[in-house]
């Protein structure tokens, strides 16, 4: 679908927001929104080089008609799509995959996440705080440095208890924001963690360490992955990660733009 | 000049298409995922994901990366397997009005066969595309395509196996593909489609390792779109059996440069994950060139090329 | 850590390059164009573009079309002659702090012979690189290089005519190069240059023909470089002798791909077309890659994929 | 050479002006300016696809440090051109090749363009009416129709006497240029046409009917031509042309970068 950009805006030095507008882009096929945790694929221009689309997470649902995405410039293909100015048009695929799971039962999320993690973490923060009064939430935002902790104002504006942690302690704790997110657990685990859930998306260490925690406190990890993806509706077979299988016990690859990109922590062979 | 609605209609042998796109395999699934986009009954035809006679877990992850106007994958030939697929995934393609051809592949000749056997049982399959041509896999695949009385073998093989059309699906990755072509016709081919992937690779020097974990991978997209042309012309000069060309086709145009270089049918692989409707807009846009042109049969196009 | 100026130099049998960037033949010219951008005395070397015992005067027009991140050139080897080469174009590359490597090709074995006797009396030459593997000549070229009798034959032919280093370029139109690479060895060349050309075709559907006048051509540009990666790669672990990488080369990263894969000395090509600088901007980006990853010496990076 | 686009216009459907700025882009290496039928060549973005340069006429030289290029949209490489905006880096490289010869002895310029091929003229007709007070010149231009006859009121303004013709006749004379050049010449031979030349540039097959009436009148005729070009520079051999060789009366192939892009037209194998 060809979307029009409505603002591309760099952020901090390489981090972007870029708004997009086109009919029932904020909407899956039955008419439903799209959910936090779904991502679309996207094409800036019709050059073969880049030639794959990208996908990018669904980081806020503005209207039925528009979304914004956040986004780091990594390469080529997020640098082209840097260039777009207000105006310009887009090639657009979604919404796509999963996105984040909340079963019955889920009274208390804890949304981890690290650098440009926070992309889609923001669509599970605002639909919580939005939509689900029932749940509540602590953010735990790692990052770099000071400027590269992402979204955490925005966590706390919506009243969201909000941890930072930074490598080189210009924010919030200095260290790694699993060690925080360690602490917290620890500290209200008496309570009782039934019913809580870890959101987690960032850095491949993070998440394996997050995951880890999530097995130590017997709590349930929800963590949205990457992988280098072709057609990103699940024809290709080319974005597979390692999953167990449950049923048979095995290991089976899995497809993280169709069976993803939100996985039970747990299954992940890491 | 009237102009009147051209047919699109071909004929790959004994199989007829009602237009001459066709999707390549292993670019689009069965057929379910791009359902959700268009109409697969517009399709000339649907040609399936390699299907092996046990179910294949495929290749490690990273299977894939971009390299300029190509990809390279090494997905390994991952399927359900022929049993699952007729169980499972054809009683669907049979609900559309197209042709379904069956891409198969197997590790020895015998495996072909049993493949074969099966799938000319099954209700829905049109045709059978063999895959002797594969670089992604350590035994079968390209090893057979690349031995000429191997590519003779396999293919006799699937053709005492079936009165199904047989499509051979030769490697590119040869000093002449002429022969093959030559040995496929004389094992009872109908049909050929050309081209599989290129072999290639690609290093990150971060870190300095393979960009896919296979290695080799084999190489698709617009890059290969040349070596494709030349190689569909001089089988084309070449050889009596009718074309499927293929290989970087993005849209009509490139789909009209294969018919004219000798292609009776054309398939869209890599195209069709840049642009999901890529295969419909190519049959418009073939149909539009046509009418521009006078032309008033597909067939009118094949192998025009003033060389 | 101590930032050190890392030493460039490489090795390529007996020839000594201060660093691995050469220019492709072909594509440099005599280098009397490029020298207007640069001065040449800071590559590792100069290919001349093909020199055959008389001149030559090509193909006809079009010779040359782009495609997808690739160009399809079929110049058909239009060159002034050796003789004409050692007396008004040598002088000149002669004057520059560089190694000349005069690449030759011939409709003959004694052809490549009598070029290279001719070459090895004159003085500037540094080593001989012999192309046999041009698809764009009927006679000769590729016929050669796709023959490994014949490959033999005109690799020893050549190093019996001469004491300069022989850097043999070979074909990738084949189903296997290794055989090829391995025959060169044995006639006694000193280094492998990997890849010349893919061929190609392309077709004006406006005018439903060819793009270029001689049909088909050779494939250049990064739409190949996944191809001729995975070659360097599959000889430097089957093959003894160094390798000059090449094939779609446009920036420091890429040539590094070809050294980890294996390259001893890496080729500009088509990046000279689009960028006259590339060949020094290569050599200054893999002398920052060795600073920043530690890495002393050039030779250090060769084969160090880990794969 | 980086240059940055100052303006880039859209004349008519198709059409575009673009001024490129970047120190020296006037001049050629000597410092001497860069001669009308010189041209650049020219690329918009990193990407390889397109991969090649592409070849642009002199228009006008606007000051040492800018020129303009007048461009019909062709292709994907003028079009991604097409798309640049003020600010914008362009890489560029030139002035290239021979330019239009202007022997001693020439005392009346005849120019003589067809559609886009006004472009390399209108730097002549600027060189002529700025510098060489010495030559009087006609312009002929043709087009499809009215908007296609581009140019012809700046000629006119430089006071050079213009003639126009349409396909259509919606300006100027029905049917071809070359019939109101034939009429011109045929009108004005009884006065001598020794110091005459015509300069061409335009669709082929009326730069061979110009060649043809040139020969037949005993006029000289340079015309720029064009040919699908890789280096741009005389490295790579890809653009040649086949030109007859007076020295051996045999034709031989030179190349339109380096030994043209203007050539005697009697010389050429049309
Ligand atoms: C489901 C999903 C959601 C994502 N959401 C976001 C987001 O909201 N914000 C954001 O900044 N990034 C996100 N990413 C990562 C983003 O897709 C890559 O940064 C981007 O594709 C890089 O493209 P490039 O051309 O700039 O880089 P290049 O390195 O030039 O890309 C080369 C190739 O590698 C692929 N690639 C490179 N890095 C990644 C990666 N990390 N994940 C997947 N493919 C990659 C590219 O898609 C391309 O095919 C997401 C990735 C996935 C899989
Ligand atoms: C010396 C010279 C001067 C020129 N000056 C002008 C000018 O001032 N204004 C203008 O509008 N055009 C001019 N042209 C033509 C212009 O170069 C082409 O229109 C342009 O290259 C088309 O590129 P594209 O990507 O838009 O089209 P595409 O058709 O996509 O180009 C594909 C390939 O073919 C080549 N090509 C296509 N058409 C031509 C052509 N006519 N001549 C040469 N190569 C071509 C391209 O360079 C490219 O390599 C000139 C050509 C030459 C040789
Ligand atoms: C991801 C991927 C998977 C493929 N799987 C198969 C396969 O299972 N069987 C087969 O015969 N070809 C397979 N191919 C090859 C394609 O069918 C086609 O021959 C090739 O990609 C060239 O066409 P394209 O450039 O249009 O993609 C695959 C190609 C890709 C890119
Ligand atoms: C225009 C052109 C002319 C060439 N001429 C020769 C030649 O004369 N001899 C030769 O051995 N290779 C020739 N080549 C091949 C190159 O040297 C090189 O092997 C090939 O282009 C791949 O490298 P690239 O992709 O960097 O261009 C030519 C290539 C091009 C594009
Ligand atoms: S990207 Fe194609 S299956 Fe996931
Ligand atoms: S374009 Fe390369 S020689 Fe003219």
């Amino acid at each position: 679908m060809i979307a029009r950009i409505r603002k591309n805006e760099e952020l901090l030095e390489g981090y972007f927001i870029v708004d997009i507008e086109a009919e029932g882009i904020g909407l899956r096929k039955a008419g439903r929104p799209a959910v936090p945790g779904q991502f679309y694929m996207l094409k800036a221009g019709p050059s073969t080089d880049p030639l794959l689309r990208r996908p990018l997470s669904l980081h806020r649902k503005l209207s039925d008609d528009s979304v914004r995405f956040l986004y780091r410039r990594a390469g080529r293909g997020t640098a082209l799509l840097s260039r777009l100015i207000p105006g310009d048009e887009i090639d657009v695929l979604g919404p796509l995959g999963n996105g984040f799971p909340m079963p019955a039962g889920i009274k208390h999320a804890l949304i981890v996440g690290g650098g440009i993690g926070i992309a889609p973490l923001m669509a599970l923060a605002d639909y919580i705080s939005d939509e689900r009064k029932d749940i509540s939430a602590a953010a735990f935002i790692g990052g770099r440095s000071r400027e590269y902790v992402l979204g955490a104002d925005e966590f706390s504006r919506k009243g969201i208890e909000t941890f930072t942690a930074t490598e080189d302690g210009s924010l919030g704790k200095k260290g790694f924001i699993t060690h925080i997110l360690d602490e917290y657990i620890h500290e209200h685990k008496h309570k009782g963690t039934g019913g809580w859930a870890i959101y987690s998306c960032g850095p491949h260490p993070m998440l394996i360490s997050v995951a880890a925690m999530a097995k130590k406190y017997g709590i349930k990890n929800y963590t949205s992955m990457e992988s280098n993806m072709a057609c990103g509706i699940g024809a290709c077979m080319g974005c597979v990660i390692g999953v167990l299988d449950r049923e048979h016990g095995s290991s089976v690859y899995k497809k993280v733009c169709d069976d993803g990109p939100v996985f039970d922590a747990d299954d992940i062979v890491w | 000049m009237v102009k009147i609605k051209p047919s699109l209609s071909v004929k790959l042998g004994p199989l007829t298409l009602k237009n001459p796109v066709v999707t390549a395999s292993g670019t689009f699934g069965y057929g379910e995922e791009y359902s959700k986009y268009f109409d697969l009954s517009l399709l000339g035809g649907i040609t399936t994901k390699g299907l092996s006679l046990k179910p294949m877990q495929g290749n490690p992850p990273p299977r894939l990366c971009e390299t300029p106007s190509g990809m390279l994958n090494a997905i390994g030939l991952q399927n359900v397997g022929v049993d699952d697929f007729i169980k499972r995934k054809l009683p669907f393609l049979a609900g559309f009005d197209t042709k379904v051809i069956a891409n198969i592949f197997g590790n020895t000749v015998e495996e072909y066969e049993a493949v074969t056997a099966r799938l000319d049982r099954a209700k829905g399959v049109h045709a059978i595309e063999v895959n002797i041509s594969c670089p992604n896999v350590k035994k079968g695949g390209m090893a057979f395509g690349t031995d000429l009385e191997a590519t003779y073998d396999v293919i006799r093989a699937v053709r005492n196996a079936t009165s199904l059309p047989v499509i051979a699906k030769l490697s590119p990755n040869v000093t002449d593909i002429v022969p093959f072509a030559d040995r496929a016709a004389h094992a009872g081919a109908d049909a050929l489609s050309l081209i599989n992937t290129l072999l290639g690779m690609a290093i990150d020097i971060k870190n300095r390792k393979p960009r896919i974990a296979n290695i080799t991978g084999g190489l698709s997209g617009p890059a290969i779109r040349p070596v494709a042309v030349r190689i569909v012309w001089q089988v084309y000069r070449a050889v009596g059996l009718p074309i499927i060309g293929m290989g970087g086709i993005m849209n009509a145009e490139d789909a009209i440069e294969f018919m004219l270089a000798g292609a009776t049918a054309v398939a869209a692989g890599t195209a069709s994950f840049v642009n999901p409707l890529a295969p419909v807009e190519i049959i418009a846009g073939i149909e539009r060139y046509m009418i521009e042109n006078g032309i008033d049969h597909a067939h009118h196009l094949i192998g025009q090329v003033q060389a």
